[in-house]
């Protein structure tokens, strides 16, 4: 077997992710489809390291999970504070951005 | 590395707009005299550089160089000539007094009016305008000049669109309309010009391969690069079409009447007499040093135009029945002058225009400025609410008629000088367009005079029968004008000794010789 | 020596600057102050005169060069005076009669609260006028010109709160510009033809001849025009004369030194000055010569039918004028005697009107002369001032009037051919109509029954209710309630009386004085040039014929006003009669054809920048509205849309990277 | 069993194509993964969204460790779905369940949008990685062989120390961030239970206390909503919570038909002829 498939896997579930950030409605489905993007991009990176048989793409994708982490504490602190303030964790309901 | 003077004279406003800035809405007054004094220690520095100012030294002088944003080519740098010296010795003089003149402009409305009026807001920004404005002046790099040049429009539309006149007689709320339709009118119309000049400023790089005015004028000068004629002729359209707009030449004027009408007596000022200076400054230096081929082909049509912009703009003034509006159609006119003289390519018309421009400066401040006096204290800008104010306040009425004489360019005022060079200079070459202009100077007596005459004398209408005279502000402010209007009328060789040497050598860029008189060329 | 030139400008333009910067403080002693300096700059006038005396005819020529003015590539003006025996004339009359009429005006303006702007006035107008004369360039002398313009608009509209005097001041300013365009034009002609525009190079002096010569015909006769154009503004000759007749609105004063004796005389200098130009292109002098034909007849005529002392006077100021252009006009045999009439008209014309003002002084500031009469007896000296004035403006033999017009009707007919006798035909008419119309004023205000007993003067819409600042300093209508009831017509003071005597005197011997060995002939000659000019009939027959015009012109007005009374009504009159009150309808023809199509058109032009011009571009504007408007409600506001729209985006991006590898 | 993973692996990674070993993981896991990333996508309630989730993460990191990532795996799985997926358990939990779930589409279009999109998007990047030429793996045997974590620190701690003090600062920030995000001022005074009651009187909406659960029900569990007269259950008698999540018990029609079974035993005890009593159903009403 290709170790390219593991680029394409990546493919895969990043677009089933990005979909759901399209569909879903729930703040917090849809951070978990965020996060579920970035873990194929962690896949994706993992593979290219050992494709150029160096460490710079595990470090990177090492980065990433921090950053990501640090983004989940934030969103979900939003997320919260926005349900307190609206009783209900839906994006549409933030729509605020309407002219 | 000597010290960056040309820089630190830019520098010094835009320090002083973000100091008054921050200072606290209470302590406005604060705000005011801290305001007033960067604009002086600013006219420090411009005399400075004017003193460092060799005339017949090199063209570009005291100049600054870094690389900024190297992959394109694009530098900091700067440099003057005679004709930006004067400039920016314009600006630097005439802002102090702006700031004085709007002394009040800004206070806080009486209660009842809902509009807030953040005053260090308002010297704020007339200060980053003047800014700006220097910047334009100084910048040797096509882009960095671009920059300024757009970025001077943010400040003059919260200006124009934020302070109007503190009593109106439609009221508050047509008021702001009218502003607002004018500020966003004033926006639209410079935004469209810097687009194409955009375009055109990108194309010279795709071109010449660099933004550096002093390299490409000199590689136009010795022939290393050459254009082909069409694109020359593009390019020099693109920029001249923004030069046009900000100047403003017919028909693309209308914005100026609509700005200044509903901006108040000192931001009208500053449109007129400092924002729009960079325009004909631009034609001056970038359209023909870039593309001298294509402003040659290009003459006789900006010449019409031009011409079509003097008697328009004074038939237009004599049929206006706003005060401010009949100011802004009479520099439309005067702007005709100026790019007459520009494009007539002969030295006269040349240092004319120069001088033209620094005395309209000066004159318009004059006159509308008293002007701006005169409405504060009635509430009103239409001519008809006034009449025989001169016999409640003479001195208000003698100011303002020397600002008249010297808008109708009387000899011995510094107008005239100018004037009567740029006609010369334009019928020395272009006889026919010469004489046509000549009839602008009747034009300008009347539209003056009528102005005058239904204001100032005439029995004394009841509601201007308690109008104040001039009070020691406000002559502090007018007193120098006047005085500089006269000195430069009688005396105007400081000026044309600086402005000449780049002329003769703007000349030499477009391969243009003056035209000899015959007798002397027979003899 | 030269440097007293300076000086005589400086000492009237510091007094204006003194008395107008000065403000209220000075109001106790303004006056005397402009007195003062005006007579200071004269003194300075006759050292300046006995010096130039003291040379030997040919090298009586100062000039004084101050600095350097306009310095620019190829084109350079100089603050510089040139005084010769031209510019010391005119030096002389201007400072002298200057003097006098200041003095007179202490007496006329007393009760003017602004009495100190007044003399600000005058004396700025003195600094201007000499400017004018001493200037050694064209451009200088521009400034000048339009410096005089300045002052006389400013002292005809003293009275600013009279609406017609705003309006006269302004006609003035306005119909001069129009002369001072032809002159601006004039300046740029030499400059692209000579290179210069300085007196000098261009016209030359005794030692060698000027530039003038060396160009071609056709450019020097459109100099000549243009200078003539100009020329015509100042000095109120057809077809730019209506302003003159208004600007009687001013102080009379004014009218006598500005509007009399000086300034509407600078068109005639700036002819003669040009002389060189003109000498050497026939036709522009030609067009002279019949301007100033058609001038003297023009004005004549409106001075036989005004009623207004002062409009009358106007009138014939103007054919006066008339007179000395045509001298003018004709060249080396005329330059010299139109300057000698000139000076005597100075004299006799600034009398007329100083009789005129103190007539109006006694009689509440009347100026319709139906409703004078008898008043030799109540203001003696005024009569015999105003008398000797008369005498002398008809060319009484012997007085000042005689010599200087009767030269010019001689130097008319020499021009010889049908122009020769056309031109000198029409002088002579016009000494018949001087005649008549002087004769005419002389009997309706001194002689006659006296109309103005137990009638009101100053019927309440008289128009100009000129003297109401002058006596209270408050605007016209309250003055009428006080002026109406009857005048009681009285003796003006000394201090007006004693200048009317000295230009009475002036007006009686000067003409004599001068002819005596024709020594202001030679005094002109080396700046002028003289060639004796010789008409077809023997000038004796010249001269009898002058005085019998006169003698008939007088005997038909006192066949008209001495026998029969005249009428207070005005009466219906002929149609000429009727067009020469309206100025022969030359205002009506300058009010439809000028102002009113430039209202129109402005009118048009305001609408067509607020529709056209302004339309097209807020159209598009509007356009561009609308469509953003239809875009917006593609901005729903849910995240989730948008995040779809730039997740499409990304989805481009990529395909445009692939597409850019592919290729 | 790193060590016995290492060993099996240096073998393999350097070899251009994978052992038949790996690609059976591979084939297998990876579908895993994808369902439970659909799963994740469309599951109704977030609680089985973030399980779905876990999963699939827990699968990456097997896939890590497949490629040699060793330190990065163990790291997924302590890290992401020890820490963060309980995290966003928490979460759920606080915020409780909400209408949001549904699946219903609210925006016009917006779902075909999406798919058309997303579709669009994944040809897109797989059409990408395939005419990328990514023939040549070189293998991580070298790099890994002074072992993973050491070749990382390595890394980290000379090449990318500036990166990595930095995402330290940002961790802190993210840490006070999210504490200043969710800490409350309370910015009014609570309001007493008078002002309460003046409220409710005001808006004139049920005045009187909300309805105990389990009235006429012969029923006192709090998830069983109370009978109005004519047999209707009122959703008020229930808790908020318990109404959103659904979880309410309806039991109107059986406690209707006992009733009618206990009429028809007392009927056939007084032998009277029985009247045929309506038979209930379940209303609309009650089925929500």
């Amino acid at each position: 077997m290709n170790p390219v498939n593991y680029l394409y896997l990546a493919a895969l579930l990043f677009t089933i992710g990005a979909t759901g950030v399209l569909i879903r409605r729930n703040a917090i489905v849809v951070f978990m489809c965020i996060e579920l993007m970035l873990n194929a991009c962690n896949l994706a990176l993992v593979a290219f390291s050992r494709m150029h048989g160096n460490l710079d793409g595990q470090i990177i994708a090492f980065f990433t999970m921090v950053v990501a982490a640090a983004e989940v504490v934030v969103g979900l602190a939003i997320i919260v504070s926005l349900f307190r303030s609206r009783h209900s964790a839906s994006v549409d309901d933030a729509s605020l951005m309407k002219l | 590395m000597s010290f960056p003077l040309l820089t630190a004279t830019a520098v010094l406003p835009a320090i002083g707009a973000i100091a008054t800035a921050a200072v606290p809405a209470a302590r406005r007054n604060a705000a005011k005299s801290l305001a007033l004094l960067f604009s002086l220690a600013t006219l420090v520095l411009a005399i400075v550089v004017l003193v460092r100012f060799d005339p017949d030294g090199a063209r570009y002088q005291l100049t600054e160089s870094h690389s900024w944003i190297a992959d394109f080519g694009v530098r900091y740098e700067l440099g003057v000539d005679g004709i930006a010296v004067a400039l920016i010795a314009l600006t630097a003089l005439l802002i102090p007094f702006i700031i004085l003149a709007g002394w009040h402009d800004a206070d806080p409305l009486e209660t009842g009016s809902k509009r807030w009026r953040p005053t260090q807001g308002f010297f704020a920004l007339i200060l980053a305008v003047e800014a700006m404005v220097i910047l334009s002046f100084e910048a040797t790099d096509v882009f960095l000049f671009y920059i300024f040049f757009e970025a001077m429009l943010i400040p003059m539309y919260f200006l124009i669109g934020g302070f109007g006149d503190r009593a109106h007689e439609h009221g508050e709320e047509t008021a702001s309309t009218q502003r607002s339709y004018a500020a966003v009118k004033f926006l639209l119309y410079n935004l469209v010009g810097g687009l194409i000049m955009l375009a055109a400023v990108i194309g010279l790089y795709v071109v010449a391969g660099n933004f550096s005015l002093t390299e490409i004028a000199e590689a136009r000068a010795n022939g290393s690069l050459d254009m082909a004629t069409n694109t020359e002729r593009w390019l020099f359209l693109g920029f001249f079409f923004a030069f046009a707009v900000k100047a403003p030449l017919w028909p693309l004027h209308t914005w100026l009447p609509n700005a200044m009408g509903e901006a108040t007596a000192p931001v009208a000022v500053l449109i007129t007499a400092v924002v729009d200076k960079v325009g004909t400054f631009a034609m001056l230096r970038f359209c023909l040093q870039l593309f001298p081929e294509a402003s040659k082909w290009a003459t006789p049509a900006i010449l019409v135009l031009a011409l079509i912009s003097i008697i328009y703009g004074a038939l237009l003034a004599v049929g206006q029945r706003d005060i401010k509006r009949l100011v802004a159609y009479a520099s439309i006119s005067h702007f005709g002058f100026i790019i007459m003289g520009i494009f007539a390519m002969t030295s006269q018309g040349q240092s004319g225009a120069t001088l033209y421009m620094v005395n309209h400066g000066i004159s318009t401040a004059a006159l509308m400025l008293v002007a701006g006096f005169l409405i504060s204290r009635r509430g009103s800008r239409l001519i008809a609410d006034y009449g025989g104010v001169q016999k409640v306040a003479p001195v208000l009425a003698g100011t303002f008629l020397i600002g008249g004489l010297a808008t109708l360019s009387l000899p011995g005022l510094a107008p005239f000088v100018s004037e009567f060079l740029v006609l010369v200079g334009t019928f020395a070459r272009y006889p026919a367009i010469g004489i046509i202009a000549t009839f602008g100077i009747v034009l300008a007596a009347l539209y003056t005079l009528v102005l005058y005459q239904r204001t100032m004398t005439g029995p004394v209408k009841p509601e201007v029968s308690a109008m104040p005279d001039l009070r020691a502000r406000e002559l502090v402010v007018v007193a120098p004008l006047i005085v500089l209007l006269i000195f430069l009328g009688v005396y105007p060789k400081p000026v044309t000794d600086i402005v000449d040497p780049a002329v003769k050598q703007t000349l030499s860029d477009v391969q243009k010789k003056d035209p000899q008189p015959e007798v002397e060329a027979a003899k | 020596m030269e440097n007293l030139i300076a000086l005589l400008i400086a000492a009237p333009l510091l007094g204006a600057a003194v008395l107008l910067v000065g403000g209220r403080r000075l109001d106790a002693v303004g006056h005397w102050i402009g007195t003062v300096l005006a007579a200071v700059s004269f003194v300075l006038g006759l050292v300046l005169f006995a010096d130039l005396l003291g040379k030997d005819a040919e090298d009586r020529t100062l000039t004084q060069h101050l600095f350097s003015w306009i310095p620019v590539e190829g084109f350079h003006a100089d603050v510089a005076f040139q005084l010769d025996q031209l510019s010391m004339t005119f030096v002389l009359l201007i400072t002298g009669v200057g003097s006098l009429i200041h003095l007179y005006s202490v007496g006329y303006m007393e009760h003017d609260e602004r009495r100190r702007r007044f003399f600000g006035y005058l004396n700025l107008f003195l600094a201007a006028m000499l400017l004018l004369v001493l200037a050694d360039n064209y451009l200088l002398l521009y400034v000048g010109w339009e410096g005089v313009g300045l002052a006389s608009y400013l002292l005809i509209g003293f009275w600013q709160h009279k609406p017609s005097a705003a309006t006269a001041a302004k006609k003035a300013f306005l119909v001069n510009r129009v002369g001072d365009m032809g002159l601006s034009i004039a300046i740029m002609l030499m400059f692209t033809t000579f290179g210069t525009f300085a007196f000098g190079p261009l016209l030359g002096t005794h030692e060698q001849a000027g530039l003038a010569g060396d160009a071609t015909e056709g450019q020097l006769t459109a100099i000549g025009l243009m200078l003539l154009l100009a020329a015509c503004g100042k000095s109120a000759q057809v077809p730019l004369q209506s302003w003159l007749g208004d600007a009687m609105e001013g102080p009379t004063p004014v009218s006598a030194l500005i509007h009399a004796a000086t300034m509407v005389t600078a068109g005639v200098y700036l002819i003669v000055r040009s002389g060189a130009i003109f000498d050497a292109a026939p036709d522009a002098q030609l067009v002279v010569t019949i301007v100033g034909a058609v001038t003297l007849l023009f004005g004549a005529i409106v001075g036989c039918a005004k009623d207004d002392i002062k409009k009358a006077l106007a009138g014939s100021t103007m054919s006066q004028i008339g007179y000395m252009v045509l001298a003018a006009g004709l060249g080396p045999i005329g330059y010299a005697f139109a300057i000698m009439h000139l000076v005597t008209h100075g004299f006799f014309k600034a009398g007329l009107f100083l009789g005129a003002g103190s007539v109006m002084h006694g009689m509440n500031d009347e100026v319709d002369m139906r409703k004078y009469g008898g008043l030799r007896k109540y203001m003696p000296i005024t009569f015999i001032t105003f008398g000797l004035g008369y005498l002398a403006i008809i060319g009484f033999p012997g007085l000042s009037g005689f010599f200087s017009k009767d030269k010019i009707i001689e130097a008319a007919f020499a021009k010889g051919g049908t122009e020769g006798w056309i031109l000198g035909g029409c002088a002579l008419l016009g000494a018949a109509i001087t005649a008549y119309y002087m004769t005419r004023v002389m009997l309706m205000t001194f002689f006659g029954e006296e109309r103005w007993r137990n009638q009101p003067t100053r019927s309440p819409e008289a128009p100009s209710a000129e003297p109401a600042a002058e006596h209270h300093g408050e605007a016209a209508s309250d003055h009428v309630a006080t002026a109406t009831g009857e005048p009681h017509p009285h003796e003006s003071p000394k201090v007006m009386t004693i200048p009317m005597i000295v230009l009475a005197i002036g007006s009686v011997f000067a003409g004599g004085f001068f002819s005596i060995g024709e020594r202001f002939v030679h005094w002109l000659e080396p700046v002028t040039g003289y060639e004796h000019g010789h008409p077809p009939v023997s000038a004796l027959t010249v001269t009898l014929s002058t005085v019998a015009v006169m003698v008939i012109g007088v005997g038909i007005a006192y066949a008209q006003y001495g026998r029969r009374p005249v009428p207070v009504v005005v009466p219906r009159g002929s149609l000429l009669t009727r067009a020469a009150r309206r100025d022969l309808l030359q205002d009506d023809f300058n009010h439809v054809v000028l102002v009113r199509g430039g209202e129109h058109l402005t009118r048009s032009l305001v609408y067509v920048d607020h529709t056209l011009v302004d339309g097209v571009v807020n159209g598009t504007a509007a356009s561009v509205g609308g469509l953003s408007g239809r875009m917006r409600k593609l901005q729903n506001g849910f995240a989730r849309s948008y995040a779809v729209s730039m997740f499409g985006g990304a989805a481009v991006l990529i395909a445009a990277t692939l597409l850019m590898r592919a290729v | 069993m790193s060590a016995q993973l290492a060993a099996y692996s240096t073998s393999q990674l350097a070899a251009y194509s994978t052992s038949t070993g790996e690609a059976f993981q591979f084939w297998v896991l990876g579908t895993v993964a994808v369902i439970g990333a659909l799963c994740t996508v469309f599951m109704k309630r977030a609680v089985h969204s973030a399980l779905c989730l876990a999963g699939t993460m827990i699968i990456l990191a097997v896939f890590y460790l497949a490629n040699g990532a060793y330190f990065l795996g163990i790291v997924q799985i302590v890290v992401y779905t020890g820490a963060i997926m309980m995290l966003f358990l928490f979460v759920v939990m606080l915020v409780g369940v909400t209408a949001a779930d549904s699946l219903k589409e609210t925006i016009k279009g917006q779902r075909w949008l999406a798919l058309v999109c997303g579709l669009g998007f994944g040809i897109l990047l797989v059409a990408g990685i395939g005419n990328a030429s990514l023939t040549e793996f070189s293998g991580l045997a070298e790099a890994n062989a002074g072992g993973n974590v050491e070749g990382l620190a390595a890394l980290i701690f000379t090449k990318y120390v500036f990166a990595f003090e930095i995402t330290g600062a940002l961790l802190i920030t993210a840490a006070v961030g999210a504490m200043v995000l969710t800490h409350r001022e309370r910015t009014e005074r609570a309001r007493t239970q008078r002002e309460l009651a003046e409220q409710r009187v005001r808006e004139g909406t049920n005045v009187p206390p909300l309805p105990a659960p389990g009235v006429y029900a012969r029923h006192n569990a709090v998830d069983i909503a109370g009978l109005l007269p004519d047999g209707t259950p009122s959703e008020l008698t229930v808790s908020k919570t318990l109404r959103e999540r659904g979880q309410i018990r309806d039991v109107s029609t059986e406690a209707l038909n006992d009733l009618k079974a206990l009429e028809q035993r007392a009927e056939e005890r007084l032998e009277r002829t029985a009247i045929e009593p309506p038979t209930f159903k379940r209303t609309e009403e009650a089925s929500k």
